[in-house]
């Protein structure tokens, strides 16, 4: 990362340590949100915006997280351990929605991701003896760890701040490592890939499995953030909007979820202040926002920067970046 | 990151405009409620009925002369956003809170609301919410375990069903009135041959009619949002189904009888609140309301409309801006239309926050919705 | 017997409408990988143009008029010049999020400009139901059928019979290639935003009596003319067709002999069994993936 | 000894159309084999059934006398057959080292050790040493997209090199290099068959360079082979010439 990037990430990183002390508790949910769905969008970005693979079901994964904790953490189970299961389950439905993008790409792909989602909502309403169906689950426990009690809004913001911190660590881990390289050749070009040795389907897969998982425990966040859960939260408007904070923020960019999200989450709120319009005056902002830059906010400046770049050194710029 | 540094402030100043700077001279009672997605149709009626109370009060000087101070919030009709703008308001110390009018919005919501002391007047119908033992939550209109059982005797009493059918639309107030009714069923052994679920948005009731032509029940009982209704009603008549059709407030509604056209006619069934009820004040509110709004108003409307008055009222008996004697007093009081004419009829609110009124039996005849009894209060 | 028939035929109308909306959707993908998600409130909006026209005075023939040349200045020339070109380059993503910010900007607007309430909205042709075997359908999904099958029929002489079909054609299967050949490929795909503006006014008028106006109408529309439009084929007119009635008569039979709480399930289920078996669709044509 | 690369009767049709009628072709491990033909000759659509892209509906492969008929190319790039692309395939987004350390980082390890290994798989020496071999070294920190045709082409040579294979296919490797680059492509690739003893497979158009590489040449037409035998006889093979003069 430049001098410059290394800068302003530090500076953030001290904002979203500073910024509960001066917030109302409203404040405080408001970038708790923030933290919870930023797991999320990292895991689709993973998916979409490394490996290229579209999909339109984090939003039902994170819900499929979100109800693992709300039923097994009443049961008595360790919010910890439900916090892994969640992570566990979400990888390996994750892992199995993955084997239709062996055979299919881009719009279809995103159908048949999109179908998914709607499926899930179904199960999670009909089927009530399990999920108390369209009723949903009220007063999901914030959880004690290690004598830490996080049912303070500040506490649970530090929780989810630090589960966000760990979580984006291991992926820039990973993304540094071979398999971030295997990802991206995922993207640009698999029969290349695939001819240099990648075995295509298993990073696919793995894209896949890692992306849902991190929804799965974004959602395991969710349940006691919010703490009331129903089938109508996970349905295909939320896939929607992570894939949105995704794009906005610059997919295929690893600060790009960060961004997107806080975007997504401030925006609405801020334009609040034009009472009734505010959704419409959300959505063309965020048509501006992507005619102005269809590669994300970061993705512009990614682009502006190698502008520069080519007017020194005779490099083209580069347009795509925007996944497939 | 550049973004979330220019951002950052951001998270401070939109709670600064978001926070009214009220006065001394207003008193501060946010409105939280479905003014967009599925709720819309029931949180704008509530709203507009709201604003037209507000405006009256307003005009003569306000509650203990004070002006009534109702930012609108939406919950984009869900739980998650409800909670946060709950949150929201109750960071600038509300007086009473008003709204939502979803169950699911309102369940999640009363948890702060009971957390921070300040009372909820809610729309919401789901029997649950006034279950939990909040004493900071009231309702606006009869909750499902009293609006069903009502139903529930018609069935029995005047249709002398044996066997019924019941089709609902699957939203958490189509699916708890469906549970409720099973219940009350059960109780008065009445047979349910057919349960029926619809989405929530569906157009095309073909199938549903199909299936309820194919049960063998005396009467059927319709619970469905608006314009489902409609459809439905018009569906059935297409394809003739000759049962009586029994509805819930909703499908006696004028809204419904004017988009079902003449399938509307011969609906029968019991009506909580309606502009139609044989009650001066209510056609009168109903007048202005339409003027104002160039809309007929639903139970909805009322709701909002009452809400505010429950409010104004209860305040001037205690004398002070004060959210737990609110509490206090609100439960058990009983407002007649002589004390407070806002309040359009007679209204008890008992110790759950559960409201009383007289309401009706009606049916749909050519084009009109026509009260042929009126049910006394359950107090009663 | 005669229930299955009922199902059978009103599934039929059913499927005509959605048959009709997954035209212009499959149009807008072929000619410019426009994915749009904004479809249904395409759908939605114009029936509030006539509305609209109609308050302010104007006879339901002129008020028709009205909403078709709006939908199509607004949905078809504006929507392509504001939304779809500035982002076309730079894949199908951000042009995904784009469609998908317009329809909550359409539907928003639909909503606060002129109501939240559902409205009734005139009939083009006289309501009467009609008998055939033991099964009841009313004159206006007759209407809504003649009008699908007249669409995609004519259509599908356009595009084949005709020299501007045949350019749409090339257009849509390979622009570069066309633009050799000396097509005015800017132009055909203008006219496919057009031809979409106006088959989603003319989907808007006929739907409306039955389904009545209501702001939230497209999202139940949109979904289900994706759904049509991948199971016949994304890149066939007349699959649209085929794709429109499968769903509707197949939503009415599970609702009716499986589960009406997973009546939503089923065309979903077989939109994914038809992506992964025959990506094309049922009549598609296989699209060369480069590689 | 047993050829490297074996391939006996493969055919294979597209619908009703033969693209590749019966081939059957040896290689012996050192060759430089050339392969020749018109346009639509089958060239392209062989290379892709050896390399398992295409699956021949008749016929088998055989590396070092194993059967690799239907394997995946990954699988069978891991037994050391790699290949390039007529059209450009290279990373463009990835950077000149990262393409050649992607290239190679397959070869060795687990996914595991993949992932918590180090970021280079330990292939930067051996990257540096491929990049310089092709004289890239100026350009290692470069994004692949940023080079120039002729350069993709050499990295893309790189790239099928890095991981040490025995066998080579290389499809149109000339086309569209200028010819200062073509030449330092051609002894290149003389430079990597003597020092590692490979075996290649070359489709070419542009003769001189196939006469210049070399050692054996064989020329299909209609998906059949028509002529076989050392360069410069091929070159006046009457039935080659037909073929080409032919279309």
């Amino acid at each position: 990362m430049t001098r410059f990037g290394g800068i302003l990430v530090a500076i953030a990183a001290v904002t979203a340590v500073a910024a509960p002390f001066f917030l109302k508790p409203f404040g405080i949910f408001l970038i708790s949100t923030w933290a919870v769905l930023t797991i999320a969008a990292i895991g689709l970005n993973l998916t979409l915006g490394y490996a290229g693979q579209i999909s339109l079901a984090q939003g039902a994964f994170v819900g499929i997280g979100a109800y693992t904790v709300a039923l097994l953490t009443p049961a008595g189970v360790p919010f910890f351990v439900a916090f892994m299961a969640a992570g566990l389950l979400c990888f390996a439905i994750g892992w199995i929605l993955g084997y239709p993008a062996l055979r299919v790409q881009h719009h279809y792909l995103a159908f048949v991701t999109l179908a998914f989602t709607t499926l899930v909502f179904l199960v999670l309403r009909n089927e009530e003896w399990l999920t108390n169906g369209i009723y949903g689950i009220t007063g999901t426990p914030r959880p004690n760890l290690l004598g830490w009690k996080t049912s303070g809004a500040r506490d649970f913001y530090f929780l989810c701040l630090g589960t966000l911190t760990m979580l984006s660590l291991a992926t820039w881990w990973m993304l540094r490592s071979p398999w971030g390289r295997a990802f991206l050749a995922l993207r640009e070009n698999p029969i290349r890939a695939l001819s240099l040795g990648l075995d295509t389907r298993r990073y696919t897969l793995m894209a896949f499995a890692i992306g849902s998982s991190l929804g799965g425990l974004a959602g395991a966040l969710y349940a006691p953030l919010v703490q009331f859960i129903e089938p109508n939260s996970f349905s295909f408007g939320l896939s929607f909007n992570l894939l949105l904070m995704v794009i906005v923020g610059g997919s295929g960019n690893f600060f790009g979820p960060f961004v997107g999200v806080l975007i997504a989450v401030l925006l609405p709120e801020w334009l609040r202040i034009t009472q009734g319009y505010y959704l419409i005056a959300y959505a063309a902002a965020v048509m501006v926002i992507l005619v102005f830059c269809p590669t994300g906010v970061l993705g512009l400046i990614e682009r502006t920067r190698r502008l520069v770049r080519h007017k020194v050194t005779g490099t083209p710029p580069l347009t795509s970046g925007a996944g497939p | 990151m550049l973004r979330s540094v220019l951002f950052a402030p951001v998270i401070v100043t939109s709670l600064g405009l978001t926070s009214p700077v009220h006065a001394q001279s207003t008193v501060y009672i946010p409105a939280i409620l479905e003014l967009s997605g599925a709720g819309a149709v029931s949180g704008t009626n509530f709203r507009d009925g709201m604003l037209l109370a507000i405006d009256e009060i307003n005009a003569k000087g306000g509650i203990l002369g004070k002006k009534i101070d109702t930012p609108l919030l939406d919950t984009q009709s869900d739980a998650g956003t409800s909670r946060a703008q709950v949150q929201k308001v109750l960071d600038n110390k509300p007086y009473v809170i008003i709204g939502p009018v979803f169950s699911g919005s309102v369940l999640v919501d009363m948890l702060l609301t009971q957390q921070a002391e300040i009372p909820e007047i809610v729309g919401g119908e789901a029997a649950a919410i006034t279950q939990k033992g909040n004493p900071y939550i009231f309702r606006t209109s009869f909750g499902q375990q009293f609006s069903i059982p009502k139903i529930a005797n018609y069935m029995r009493d005047r249709i002398k069903a044996k066997t019924v059918a019941v089709l609902w639309v699957n939203n958490d107030f189509g699916k708890g009135g469906r549970d409720t009714f099973i219940k009350e069923m059960n109780s008065r052994d009445i047979r349910v041959v057919a349960d029926i679920s619809t989405e929530s948005g569906q157009t095309d009731f073909s199938a549903d009619v199909v299936k309820l032509k194919g049960a063998t029940a005396d009467a059927i009982f319709v619970y469905l949002n608006e314009e489902e209704s409609a459809r439905f009603l018009r569906e059935a008549k297409k394809q003739g189904i000759n049962k009586p059709l029994i509805g819930e407030t909703t499908l006696l509604g004028q809204k419904v009888i004017d988009l079902a056209g003449e399938a509307a006619n011969g609906v029968r069934g019991h009506v909580g609140l309606t502009i139609d009820a044989p009650i001066p004040a209510v056609q009168e509110f109903a007048a202005r309301f339409k003027m104002r709004f160039n809309y007929a108003c639903d139970h909805n409307g009322i709701k909002g409309y009452t809400a505010v008055y429950f409010i104004k009222h209860v305040t001037e008996k205690i004398r002070k801006f004060d959210s737990g004697a609110f509490a206090e007093a609100a439960h058990g009081m009983t407002i007649t239309p002589k004390d407070e004419p806002g309040i359009l009829m007679e209204a008890t609110w008992d110790k759950n926050g559960d409201i009383d009124r007289i309401s009706f039996l009606g049916e749909v005849v050519d084009g009109k919705q026509k009260i042929v009894k009126t049910l006394p209060k359950l107090g009663k | 017997m005669a229930s299955f028939i009922q199902l059978l035929v009103s599934g039929l109308a059913t499927g005509a409408i959605y048959a009709l909306i997954a035209v212009g959707f499959t149009l807008l993908w072929q000619t410019s990988q426009t994915i749009n998600f904004a479809q249904g409130e395409f759908v939605m909006l114009p029936a509030f143009f006539v509305l609209a026209a109609m308050n302010a005075g104007a006879p339901f023939w002129l008020a028709v008029l009205i909403g078709i040349s709006l939908s199509v200045l607004i949905l078809g020339i504006l929507f392509k010049v504001v939304v779809v070109d500035p982002m076309l380059k730079y894949g199908v993503l951000p042009l995904v999020i784009s469609t998908i910010a317009l329809s909550l900007l359409l539907k928003e607007s639909t909503k606060d400009f002129y109501s939240s309430q559902a409205q009734p909205f005139p009939a083009l042709v006289p309501a009467i139901d009609v008998h055939v075997f033991d099964a009841v359908v009313s004159t206006q999904s007759l209407a809504v059928l003649a009008v699908a099958i007249v669409t995609v029929v004519s259509l599908n002489l356009l595009l084949n019979r005709t020299r501007l079909g045949r350019q749409m054609q090339a257009t849509a299967q390979n622009a570069t290639l066309a633009r050799i050949l000396g097509v005015p490929v800017r132009r055909m795909v203008l006219y496919t935003f057009l031809l979409n503006a106006v088959l989603v006014a003319i989907a808007s008028i006929l739907v409306s009596p039955i389904y009545l106006a209501k702001f939230t109408n497209g999202e139940t529309l949109g979904m289900a003319a994706f759904i049509a439009a991948i199971v016949g084929g994304f890149n066939q007119v007349r699959g649209a067709i085929l794709g429109g009635i499968i769903l509707g008569v197949l939503d009415n039979l599970s609702a009716a002999y499986i589960s009406s709480q997973y009546r939503g399930a089923f065309p979903l289920i077989v939109l994914i069994i038809v992506i992964l078996l025959r990506p094309q669709g049922l009549l598609g044509r296989i699209e060369e993936r480069s590689v | 000894m047993t050829a490297v690369l074996e391939v006996s009767n493969i055919r294979k049709t597209f619908g009703g159309i033969v693209a590749v009628d019966d081939v059957s072709l040896k290689v012996p491990a050192g060759e430089i084999l050339g392969i020749i033909g018109p346009n639509g000759s089958g060239k392209s659509t062989l290379f892709n059934c050896v390399l398992g892209q295409l699956q021949p509906s008749a016929g088998e492969v055989r590396i070092d006398g194993k059967l690799t008929t239907g394997m995946r190319p990954c699988d069978l790039n891991r037994l050391g057959v790699s290949r390039t692309f007529q059209l450009l395939q290279v990373f463009p987004q990835l950077s000149v080292r990262d393409n050649l350390i992607l290239a190679g980082q397959e070869h060795q390890g687990s996914m595991a050790s993949r992932l918590f290994g180090r970021a280079d798989a330990g292939l930067s020496d051996a990257a540096g040493e491929m990049i310089e071999f092709f004289g890239l070294s100026h350009l290692v920190h470069e994004r692949a997209g940023s080079l120039s045709y002729g350069q993709q082409k050499l990295l893309d040579a790189a790239m099928a090199f890095m991981a040490g294979p025995r066998l080579v296919l290389l499809d149109e490797p000339a086309g569209g290099v200028n010819l200062t680059m073509l030449g330092q492509l051609r002894e290149r690739l003389h430079a990597y068959h003597a020092e590692r003893n490979a075996t290649f497979v070359v489709i070419e158009h542009q003769m001189e360079f196939v006469m210049a590489l070399c050692t054996r040449v064989v020329a299909l037409a209609e998906g059949r082979v028509i002529a076989e035998g050392a360069p410069q006889d091929i070159r006046r093979n009457p039935a080659v010439i037909e073929a080409y003069l032919g279309h």
